[in-house]
């Protein structure tokens, strides 16, 4: 089934800041929920490993990530594909960096994924709900990333 | 883990991992093969059995969560062997199943209503049985069956004898 | 009229199976426990098509206690093919995919293990490396010749484009003073029994024997298993005393036993594989027809309809099952009830990238029926007539039996115009119109709902050579043995599975009534494949006819033998002998008692009739009663008996909310002479049951992305008690000419006709919204949607 | 369809239960199990550990507790169903009680399973909801009350402390004057997750003005939604006003589609339904003599 998800998220970094914070394998292991694990197997391309739980939901994935189209440090696109006992995801997210105020940015991302196999076919009530609350997980990350 | 599980009346200690179902339990450990896996997601009722005489999917309980408490299942209901209880017969005498396969979880939530009421409307029948699907009969003759028992309850004032298990 | 008395046929008799099923004493497959045996857990495709590029079984095989990790290359290195009955050899299947993926939840692992439960922690572990590939999904689409083929070897998606003519078509149409067309799409739902498939098989090399236990309901199947395992057919064992916990069609198994089996050969050990309910939604053989009707009817303003240009379009799924010879078998009453003179049928099968259907209950006849009717609906509202008005006109008359269609079959006998009248006296036509006008004013939505249809009943498939020339396949057998024991006991032998339908009561109730002895005093047995007689399986509604045939001539045979026995005894012509209650009395009231009759069959071999054999047995391998012959002309005599039925439905509901509730269903039945009215009685009420669902809740919907958005009963909908009303049955008898006792089949009654009338009390419901509903299931947000928009562009239902 | 592995532990004290969750971050509390355990089956959950709390005496029961009614987080539907005082100090709750799921799984489900699990087509969610019932969890030493509206995040997902353990469901008792209580919800087929549902609580004066009518939609959108209808307050009561304002107040409700139902459809059901639940309750607050 098709996720689409987009937003603005205020940030309390620079542009520049937020740019490499972003495009760093260390910050997005840290920010990522559930992420154990980010391995970069070339440039721009990373294996990704995670075990997700959002309330009782849990599972496990493994993917690769990839930085696609980079204009530093404005915008961004993000492409995941993989797959785990969950079924497999597939998805790009575009970020746009726009600074605000000094030592503050907006981030806009529009994300699209498509997901299938077993939560597909039997967690269809959940998986709005659950793929909302993980992008939220990740931004509150994020924001306390920089506020660290 | 070990764990005494108390089936028509008789205890029996048996040792399960905590995510073997009841269901699985009485099936793979006790040998018990009447109460059947329909759907593994508590939707179909066709692994119902009485807990402490109330019809409960065994599907949606662990083995390790059932000390203490009194389970039925279809072999429990037979007075003796060879002999039917006023409901199975009732089934039948109307021919209230086919494959035979929601049978036992029918006859069962059919137990724990009419334990509790020998004189269900039909609107009750319904409400009892709704959560047990059959693909058979469309229902028909299942619900002139639990009629029926009713009828041949009131009539001999007996209620099914849930007490021993109970 | 002669009036036949019978002592145990159509009497009010118990079901025997059903004591040990309402003990829990039936013997499914699954309480079948064999020492040593081994649990396959299935890995399943994510991806609606994709490469395979790597299965990596590794991890899942340093798990304790995981035994093996098979792959499709492995397999089909080892095996055949699984049959296929069309002629595309391009378009193969073996029972775990090879290569590439074809549908999301495909097999493409096995993983074996020493509990079901470890077999699926280490398929969790098994690594699959896919490309994912383009696919396709809608069948319009991928008939288009510039669609993604799911078979590239094969060229394009069609499985199979027939056209046929019957009659003068083209001048019936140019003819006619009116004509309509329309399109009616019929939803992929199926019979879902609630008992998943499983099977058990055990290899041992020392008698060289491959046992196999299963929930099946598959002609040919021990059959399909040899030839796929490339073992002699004697070698395959299939034991036919397993309780199969419902089918209606679906109960294949070729696949799941070919994996158990190659498994049990090579591991050494019992192999078991019951499906889960994921495994069996997605991939097990649970899905049915899927349909696209396009209609034309041609009629005069009187309502005659002359003739009718059909095209169905079917979505197989992967591969080719037994989805195009859905569209085989309407063509042996492909003008239902009615005297339409000429038919133009296309019949057109396509491949896409949804899972594979299977033989569902009625095997495409239902999904022609809801056709049909809908068509006859359309004509009446085209003219203003009544709709029962229209079919009355059209009905075939009692005194045209035997009646020969279009296209090559005919109709042993009927009397559809009686039936029709007792129903409607039964309901009170007018009184339901008027009920209905009633709660219309109350400001719901009320609708009747008519439907009559045909169900072709004792099987045959010459829906196979039709489609396929160079399938020879004409007919089907069943058949019976039965044995008298020394003591004087009657043991009766059937040949195949039983799901539900009562073979054991029917073979006793038969030979009992022929043998003139309390059926309860038979026994009735099912032995395995290799003790077994030739026979098929309880598929199109044929066990009345061909099992109640193959019994009673055994039967008779038997009686034969025992009157050559007192012949020769009492030194009498046979003639002049009278068979009486398992006696057998001569000239001036002399009788032989059944157990000296017995006793001389046993034991006194010199005072048999010379030439005959000792022992009293009898078989009898029926043959369908309408014989053999192969199509011609694209005409063939498809099933032999034809029983009839009329529906009448009064149903309402909220125009917002939308959720039906039935007030009254009647259902008028002949299905000839019934050998057991419970068992009729419930297949009829069941079959009304499971086509309410068709009509209003089930369906295994896809989404855009090819995924297979209904895999659980959370989102799969069947009926329950809250749903299906009382149902009150009409009964009628007209017997049919070509069966011992009358009877014909009734297997799939009600589930014939209930989508259709459904859809008719749905479709008069919103009609005053000129809504027009042309999907089943019809959902109750869509009729709810549609109300809207025509209320919001002005419509109002006055 | 066999779950992943786990532990599984019985507290007896709810400190017992609560420093277990606190150490076992990936344990869930498991209640009666009607939800959890086919998500388990279906390994769409995999937790550490199940702590079983089914026979907890400190969390079952149900009693009054100054002006609330107070429902242990262990008591089963099929008690609280059974309750004469659920039907005298919140007769809504049991309306929306009968409706939830089928009799088999009442006896084994619970009030606060189904409240932690948070599904905004579960009727009891959207009882608390709409009678503003105080979810209380202990997470440690600590009592953490939830208001419903602060409490629902979506589907499963709720503002629950991780290691909290909810303890009793607090309902406020049946309110002063005449009162009434209407349930309605739609599905496919009964006893299934509502595509719609709607309740209502109608409280009139003595002479008929409406002193407050509550109401609350569910399974249309992530959370059970409360509709405010105060402006009625202290009004005569007349159907087609009411009407209105619960038109007005639900035209830009949000909801989801999906296989089952539209959101065009759901907004037009929870519209119609909210409207006879209103009815209901009003019909009921008529006769009701208090």
């Amino acid at each position: 089934m098709k996720m689409e998800l987009t937003g603005s998220e205020a940030i309390a970094a620079s542009r520049q800041t937020l740019w490499d914070g972003l495009t760093d394998p260390g910050v997005l292991a840290k920010c990522i929920p559930g992420c154990k694990a980010m391995t970069e197997t070339g440039p721009d391309a990373y294996d990704v490993e995670m075990q997700l739980k959002v309330a009782a939901v849990g599972g496990s994935f493994r993917g690769k990530v990839i930085l696609r189209d980079k204009q530093e440090p404005d915008t961004c696109r993000m492409t995941l594909t993989g797959g785990g006992t969950l079924g497999t995801g597939n998805g790009s997210a575009e970020f746009t960096i726009t600074e605000v105020a000094p030592d503050v940015s907006r981030l806009d991302y529009s994300c699209h994924g498509e997901i299938g196999g077993l939560v597909a076919g039997v967690g269809q009530r959940v998986l709005g709900s659950v793929s909302r609350h993980l992008a939220r997980q990740f931004f509150a990350n994020l924001q306390k990333h920089y506020q660290a | 883990m070990r764990v005494p599980l108390t089936v028509n009346g008789t205890t029996s200690e048996i040792d399960v991992e905590p995510r073997i179902t009841l269901l699985d339990a009485l099936r793979d450990l006790l040998g018990l093969k009447g109460t059947h896996t329909g759907c593994e997601h508590g939707v179909c009722g066709a692994c119902t059995v009485l807990a402490d005489g109330a019809a409960v999917r065994s599907c949606l309980m662990l083995a390790v969560q059932c000390d203490g408490i009194a389970i039925t299942t279809i072999e429990g209901l037979a007075p003796g062997p060879g002999e039917l209880d006023v409901v199975q017969d009732a089934f039948c005498e109307t021919h209230g199943l086919q494959c035979g396969y929601c049978t036992p979880g029918m006859i069962l939530a059919a137990s724990g209503l009419l334990a509790k009421n020998d004189d269900p409307t039909d609107h009750e029948i319904r409400d009892a049985l709704s959560g047990n699907i059959c693909r058979c009969t469309g229902y028909g003759q299942i619900i002139e069956a639990v009629a029926l028992a009713a009828r041949r309850l009131r009539q001999n004032n007996l209620r099914p004898a849930l007490d021993d298990a109970g | 009229m002669t009036v036949v008395s019978r002592r145990f046929v159509s009497t009010d008799r118990r079901v025997r199976e059903d004591r040990r099923f309402v003990a829990g004493s039936g013997r499914f497959v699954a309480d079948i426990d064999l020492p040593g045996t081994l649990h396959v857990a299935l890995v399943a495709a994510q991806h609606p098509a994709a490469r395979i590029v790597a299965i990596d079984g590794a991890e899942a095989l340093a798990m304790p206690g995981v035994i093996a990790v098979l792959d499709g290359q492995e397999l089909s290195a080892a095996t055949n093919p699984m049959m296929n009955g069309l002629d595309t050899p391009e378009v193969k299947r073996f029972p775990l995919a090879v290569g590439q993926n074809r549908y999301a939840g495909e097999w493409i692992a096995a993983v074996v293990a020493e509990s079901r439960r470890l077999a699926e922690d280490a398929a969790e572990k098994v690594r699959v490396e896919v490309e994912p590939l383009g696919f396709v999904i809608d069948a319009e689409e991928a008939v288009s010749p510039h669609s993604l083929p799911v078979h590239p070897r094969h060229g394009s998606n069609v499985l199979l484009d027939r056209t046929f003519t019957w009659g003068a078509v083209e001048d019936d149409f140019s003819r006619s003073e009116e004509r309509l067309s329309f399109r009616v799409t019929w939803g992929r739902s199926s019979t879902v029994p609630i008992e998943t498939f499983g099977v058990i098989a055990r290899w041992d090399p020392w008698s060289g024997i491959l046992d196999v236990w299963a929930s099946i309901q598959m002609p040919k199947y021990a059959d399909q298993i040899a030839r796929a395992l490339k073992l002699p057919g004697n070698a395959v064992r299939v034991h036919y005393d397993v309780d199969v916990g419902g089918s209606y069609g679906v109960k294949r198994g070729i696949k799941q036993t070919v994996l158990a089996g190659y498994l049990a050969r090579k591991l050494g050990r019992p192999v078991r594989l019951i499906e889960d309910r994921l495994e069996n939604m997605r991939a097990g053989d649970a899905h049915g027809p899927e349909r696209i009707f396009d209609v034309e009817a041609a009629f005069d303003r009187d309502g005659r309809v002359n003739s009718m240009r059909m095209r169905a379009l079917d979505n197989a799924g992967a591969y080719a099952g037994r989805a195009p010879f859905q569209l085989g078998k309407p063509i042996g009453a492909i003008v239902g009830p009615y005297r339409i003179k000429s038919v133009e049928y296309r019949a057109m099968s396509v491949t896409t990238n949804k899972t594979v259907q299977e033989a569902v209950r009625g095997f495409g006849q239902s999904p022609t029926n809801y056709a049909i009717e809908s068509m006859m609906d359309r004509v009446a509202d085209h003219l203003g007539m009544d709709r029962l008005d229209l079919r009355r006109r059209n009905f075939i008359r009692a005194d045209q039996f035997p009646y020969l269609i279009p296209s090559g079959s005919t109709y042993d006998s009927g009397d559809y115009h009686a039936v029709v009248e007792k129903v409607v006296a039964a309901a009170g036509y007018e009184a339901l119109l008027a009920e209905r006008d009633r709660l219309r004013g109350e400001g719901l939505c009320a609708g009747v709902g008519l439907a009559a249809c045909l169900e072709p009943s004792g099987g045959n498939s010459s829906f196979e050579p039709l489609l396929n020339e160079k399938n020879r396949t004409s007919t089907w057998m069943e058949s019976s043995r039965i044995i008298v024991d020394a003591l004087g006991d009657v043991t009766v032998n059937i040949h195949t599975t039983s799901s539900g339908q009562g073979h054991e009561t029917l073979a006793a109730t038969v030979v009992g009534e022929v043998l003139e002895i309390d059926p309860d005093r038979i026994r009735v047995v099912r032995p395995d494949s290799l003790a077994s007689l030739p026979g098929n399986s309880p598929v199109g509604s044929r066990m009345a006819v061909m099992l109640g045939g193959a019994a009673s001539n055994a039967a008779k045979d038997l009686k034969r033998q025992m009157l050559a026995i007192t012949a020769n005894r009492m030194k009498v012509p046979v003639g002049d002998l009278v068979y009486d209650g398992g006696d057998v009395i001569g000239p001036g009231g002399s009788r032989l008692g059944w157990s000296d009759i017995v006793e001389i069959a046993h034991r006194r071999f010199h005072e048999l009739p010379p030439g005959t054999s000792p022992g009293l047995t009898a078989s009898f391998i029926q043959q369908v009663p309408t014989g053999v012959a192969l199509p011609k002309d694209g005409k063939v005599q498809m099933y032999p008996c034809y029983s009839f039925e009329f529906h009448l439905v009064l149903l309402s509901f909220d125009p917002v909310l939308a959720k039906p509730e039935i007030h009254r269903y009647v259902i008028g039945h002949d299905c000839g002479t019934v050998i057991n009215p419970h068992i009729v009685k419930g297949m009829t009420l069941g079959g009304i049951a499971h086509g309410i669902g068709a009509a209003l809740l089930e369906e295994f919907v896809y989404d855009a992305e090819g995924q297979l958005m209904t895999q659980s009963f959370l989102d799969y909908l069947m009926p329950s008690t809250h749903e299906i009303p009382p149902v009150e049955i009409v009964h009628h008898c007209t017997p049919s000419p070509l069966t011992e006792f009358g009877q014909k089949g009734s297997g799939e009654s009600g589930y014939l006709g209930a989508p259709a009338a459904i859809s008719s009390a749905m479709q008069d419901a919103v009609a005053p919204w000129r809504v027009t509903l042309d999907r089943l299931p019809i959902r109750m947000s869509r009729v709810s949607d549609a109300i809207a928009a025509a209320q919001e562009e002005g419509v109002t239902s006055q | 369809m066999k779950p992943a592995p786990f532990d599984y532990f019985r507290p007896v004290s709810i400190g017992e239960a609560c420093a277990f969750l606190a150490a076992n971050p990936e344990a869930r509390v498991l209640a009666g199990g009607q939800t959890l355990i086919p998500m388990l089956a279906m390994r769409l959950a995999r937790p550490s550990a199940l702590v079983d709390v089914t026979r907890m005496r400190e969390l079952t029961g149900i009693d009054l507790a100054g002006d609330t009614l107070r429902i242990g987080a262990a008591t089963t539907q099929a008690e609280a169903l059974d309750s004469a005082l659920v039907a005298r100090e919140a007769p809504l709750l049991r309306l929306a009680l009968s409706n939830v799921g089928h009799p088999p799984t009442r006896v084994r489900g619970t009030i606060g399973g189904s409240i932690a699990h948070a599904d905004p087509s579960a009727e009891i969610a959207l009882a608390a909801t709409i009678l503003g019932a105080s979810i209380v969890y202990r997470d440690g030493d600590e009592e953490i009350r939830f208001e419903p509206v602060d409490f629902f995040i979506g589907p499963t997902i709720t503002t629950a402390p991780p290691s909290g353990l909810l303890t009793h469901v607090a309902f406020p008792r049946r309110p002063k004057g005449r009162v009434g209580a209407g349930f309605r919800e739609i599905a496919a087929r009964r006893g299934d997750y509502a595509v719609a549902s709607a309740g209502a609580q109608v409280v009139l004066h003595g002479d008929g003005t409406c002193a407050s009518i509550a109401l609350g939609v569910g399974g249309v959108g992530d959370v059970p939604v409360n509709v405010d209808l105060s402006e009625l307050d202290g009004t005569p009561f007349a159907f087609d006003r009411v009407a209105g304002v619960v038109a007005a107040a639900l035209a830009d409700l949000e909801c989801v589609g999906d296989l089952h139902a539209t959101a065009s459809y759901r907004r037009r059901a929870a519209i119609q339904l909210a409207m006879q639940a209103i009815g209901d309750a009003h019909a009921v607050a008529m006769e009701d003599a208090a």
